[in-house]
């Protein structure tokens, strides 16, 4: 058995393209292309020669002394967020955007919430010369206001959505109605494993690079490519899905994704979807999702824009109905205290979104000698005003 | 026979509405679909609101959350519409998405479809091969039409694939757009109209997305069996309420 | 001839400690041992691990394409804001750290302007777990309010210095008035290659990396070790140190400082030491600082908190004097439309101190096949603020 | 014979007060001076105000920048002390930072301190090295006694380097600190005082640094040839003015 996608998109029962025809003839032609043209050798070396060059990559995998003696097992950390514009995203949007130039568009757009994905989708799309429109809600608009600056600088436009809870959900809404309404020349950048069959597959490819590294890295630091866990934080699951994903059919590797419980998972302001959600579609693709028994997807809440999404990617999905994946809801709090513990332990400020996956220690207990390795996701930079407000810095 | 098989029968072109069930009141929906039988148009598509409808525009969105907001929920339209064949004959068509679909359970959401007199369904977003491997014996169990669409952009082997896969009409998308978004027919439509009209499917069209008026009606019904108006009659009952929907209809045909 | 330090720390006429006797044993004890400390085999270990794993290291040479078409010359990058923190300083605080503990010291204090050598500082004393004291210019702490932010994330305390025109040379009034109040637990990492000897040739060897990195970087990209032109701005000096090092002494490869011509040289508002200087002492060195006919210190302006300092090192004191380095001063206007052409054309925000290097294009005009490097200090993350205002975006 | 050789050789335990030139206002340098002979001061520090004063505590740092801000500077300094001799006999010592001397010209400087009848200059920033390499000549030219701080981090082979470079008396700093950074002096200090007595240098020291007081300056002068008030005298002037500095002199002594 596989946790990968199979051909039609889906893993388990999860996946597929639930989308109105009007999507059709865009998603057919990546979906029939995508492999092909990802597997083209100058495709490739693109590709790679801008993970090096621009990116950053390979990004170290960085062993946290300070963290490890406290928690007593030995943590390593995975260092996206030192991939230039700050997080792992960008390592898909410079995928997506050769992807979209080999398919000939002219204009791209996206959605984002904490303003990661749009930061990355804009800085290719200047790499490039290409016209960008990143949709994001405007709750976000306001709390990630770093990261809004940093998309105008890059020449994007940034359109606010104002429908629903006016976060990521309605962000990509309003991106899919772009899309919609400008078939043939606009390619559009989904920034997690989620939306319809080829996005998740073809995200998570190309956010593989992560465990590719951390195989060989690991190898050189511990004698072994395979640690005792992965763990990542899990919104759309990008960064979760490229952590795991060298590791996802090897049963040795324990995989754990940690959702955001916001002010608590039964607190009714929550994004925690593998405890709180059900099987259904949303943004194309059939996965767990959190909604009213009636099918209308619920409002999500976390401190963190980005984990603040209803679904996960049917990857993720898979992994959590199939018992593969261990999945753990971290609060707010835990996340915040877990952050601030991180900067001053080992000097790294991570996003909000990462710092849910430095929290799991409470919840989970490892062997002295277990290896885990924890996908930093992304810098705090763009967070600062939050933590500077929680704590009364 | 089917109603809309039926309808489609008539020698004329058909004028079709939507609307958002539960909107602007919730207790709007019966008295809504009373009136545009009153008023002479040959189909209804009921809209059941959805909280992420990423193919409709702004103004259908807005009608969907007031809708929400005002308490509609799939069990409760079921409610509302039990007795609607008692008033009304025309051919109604039921249009969402398909998560509260799914939620309510494909057949027993077909089932009460069928209890009730709803002809056909529109699911923007179940898409033709699922529908094909998991839902069409449902379908045609409980006597439902299901009725795909087709845009600009959709290839002619596709098309066929939909004629032969649709039992009814095919939805056309006017323009590759979401919902209201455009104003008017251009030059390319006009030749998308032709291009379709050549290939002689053995499903009529009916023409959805951008009409608003008796100019647009007309230019969409040149080659197509009928049209259908959305957000043009949501805007008018945003500004009239229920009251002057025979005006609306007259300003079309 | 050489344009190294001598061993009195003299560059030429410049450098030396000219420094209050309470200074005497701290200075002496960092002179007798920092060469000493620095070669030994496991101080190299650590640091080149840190650098690696750490910081990020080998940070990427990266041919900017665009920006190179519309100059019409080959312009290299090298990419220093995707070290951790954003900007080359951590390459010195990474260092300095470890000397202060094989020195025996338990508490930090640094000066910082733009706040990046601050938050460098307080991030690797966290990463110690040592007591970190960061001083600050009043103004400073305003206009790089986001660096204020990490460095409390990260647990350091900064004190606002509040005497003359409350920025960089300020701070460092303060902080070496702390350091001769406290004389033996403290050790002071100052933030640039200025200050008594041994801190410029110390600094300048830890920066140092750079230019071993562009070495061997553009030998493999264009099959030879020597650009013929390497671009830094100048503040203190040290990104530029760490550029220049390894081709100090190769003739012909060209050096390029550039400055802060704040609101026009002869504006009265300006950094642009070496059109301004004349020889001075400055925080225990002589060099061209910007002083009054008296020899009181000019208070200085740039709108770039990093390059606001009345002072060069002694290095670039004698680069410019010996004619060796060719020095071009650049005005706030200049800097940030270059820095908004940059981030517009390669999708790289810089640091404002940086976008001072990416102006010289209108001065100074090179040959189709010259290969220029462009030490990208820093990113523009903190600057985001002073972007948007001025941009009005 | 220099008068601060001369001073040195009385028997009794000194009382130096360091003031900033320029402040509280800009004519009161020579008042000060004048009055604090009066008032039976045995040596005087005249502040050539700096902008950057790294080795000052706040205090003295406020009077420096207010100084300047009053217009005092190197030349008007001299031209305000070019008749100082005339009404006052008690030593003078210049103090300040190195890069005023060094814009003025170290010789010219030099020069004009000697017609001016300034007996010595205490220049914190400038070096021993330095000063015996290239300033020495010139300073021993001038008849101008040159000193040397030492603190208690200084190693017995500097003190004795320092010792051997002077000619007039080695400046104690009570305690690594800027000045007017600590009140009082602990175990820490007394034992330093004694260890330093013990080396028997060739030159007496004079303590400064931390001396407020009668009680202060008695603990300092227990072993040490005399003490400096800075920042003390500084705040009573900053508090009162020129007017009551006999009052504050009797406070010590
Ligand atoms: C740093 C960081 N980590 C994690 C996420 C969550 O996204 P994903 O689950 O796709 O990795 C985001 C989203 O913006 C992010 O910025
Ligand atoms: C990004 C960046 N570049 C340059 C400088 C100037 O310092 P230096 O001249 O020492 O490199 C600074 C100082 O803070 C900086 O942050």
């Amino acid at each position: 058995m596989s946790y990968h996608a199979n051909e039609k998109g889906y893993y388990g029962e999860f996946g597929g393209a639930f989308i109105p025809e009007m999507l059709y003839p865009n998603c057919e032609e990546l979906r029939q292309n995508y492999i092909r043209i990802m597997s083209e050798p100058s495709f490739q070396e693109e590709f790679h020669q801008l993970l090096k060059d621009y990116v950053g990559r390979p990004t170290p995998l960085y062993f946290a002394e300070r963290l490890s003696e406290k928690y007593q097992t030995k943590i390593y950390l995975k260092r996206e967020d030192l991939c230039h514009t700050g997080a792992h995203k960008v390592n898909n949007t410079i995928g997506q955007i050769l992807m979209a130039k080999k398919l000939g568009k002219n204009r791209i757009i996206a959605e984002t919430g904490a303003g990661q994905h749009g930061v990355a989708t804009a800085t290719v799309c200047a790499l490039m010369g290409i016209e960008c429109v990143v949709y994001m809600g405007e709750i976000d608009i306001e709390r990630q206001a770093p990261n809004v600056a940093r998309m105008k600088m890059l020449g994007a436009e940034v359109r606010a959505a104002k429908s629903g809870s006016r976060t990521l959900k309605d962000a990509t809404n309003e991106a899919i109605r772009d899309w919609i309404n400008n078939p043939v020349n606009t390619h559009y950048i989904i920034g997690s494993v989620v939306g319809p069959h080829p996005y998740p597959d073809m995200v998570a490819r190309f956010q593989s690079v992560i465990s590719e590294e951390i195989k060989w890295q690991l190898q050189e630091k511990e004698g072994k490519e395979n640690p005792n866990y992965v763990v990542a934080c899990v919104g759309g699951g990008s960064n979760a899905a490229g952590a795991y994903y060298h590791y996802l059919d090897t049963p040795e590797v324990g995989i754990i994704a940690v959702e955001a419980a916001g002010k608590g998972v039964n607190s009714g302001e929550s994004a925690a979807t593998s405890a709180l959600g059900k099987v259904g579609i949303i943004h194309g693709s059939k996965t767990l999702l959190m909604q009213t028994e009636d099918g209308q997807i619920t409002e999500p809440y976390s401190i963190s824009a980005g984990l603040d999404y209803p679904g996960v990617g049917p990857m993720h999905a898979h992994l959590y109905k199939s018992g593969r994946g261990e999945f753990i809801s971290i609060t707010d709090d835990e996340a915040m205290t877990a952050g601030l513990e991180m900067s001053q332990l080992e000097g790294i400020i991570p996003a909000i979104e990462t710092s849910h996956a430095f929290a799991i220690f409470d919840y989970k207990k490892f062997e002295k000698d277990d290896v885990i390795v924890i996908n930093l996701s992304g810098r705090g930079d763009k967070d600062l005003q939050t933590y500077i407000d929680y704590f009364r810095l | 026979m089917n109603r809309i098989k039926a309808k489609l029968q008539e020698d004329k072109k058909l004028l079709s509405i939507y609307f958002t069930a539960g909107y602007p009141k919730l207790d709007d929906t019966v008295p809504i679909i009373q009136e545009l039988e009153r008023a002479g148009v040959d189909m209804i598509e009921i809209g059941l609101p959805f909280s992420d409808p990423l193919a409709d525009g702004p103004t259908i969105q807005k009608s969907s959350t007031a809708a929400l907001g005002n308490g509609m929920h799939t069990e409760l339209l079921f409610e509302q519409l039990k007795d609607i064949r008692k008033t009304v004959s025309i051919p109604l068509i039921l249009m969402g998405y398909f998560n509260p679909m799914l939620q309510y359970g494909v057949e027993a959401f077909c089932r009460r479809c069928f209890e009730i007199g709803i002809d056909g369904i529109i699911m923007p977003d179940l898409p033709l091969d699922v529908y094909k491997e998991t839902y069409e014996a449902i379908y045609k169990k409980y006597n439902l039409i299901n009725v795909f669409l087709i845009t600009p952009q959709t290839s002619e082997e596709r098309i066929r694939a939909i004629d032969n896969a649709s039992d009814g009409f095919i939805y056309m998308v006017s323009s590759a757009s979401t919902t209201g978004a455009k104003d008017g027919f251009g030059a390319e439509q006009q030749e998308y109209f032709q291009r379709i009209a050549k290939l002689n499917l053995k499903n009529p069209q009916i023409v959805g997305f951008g009409i608003s008026n008796a100019n647009t009606f007309q230019a969409a019904t040149a080659k197509a069996k009928g049209a259908i108006i959305g957000s043009a009659f949501i805007k008018h009952l945003t500004q009239n309420g229920i009251g002057k929907i025979e005006n609306f209809i007259k300003t079309i045909r």
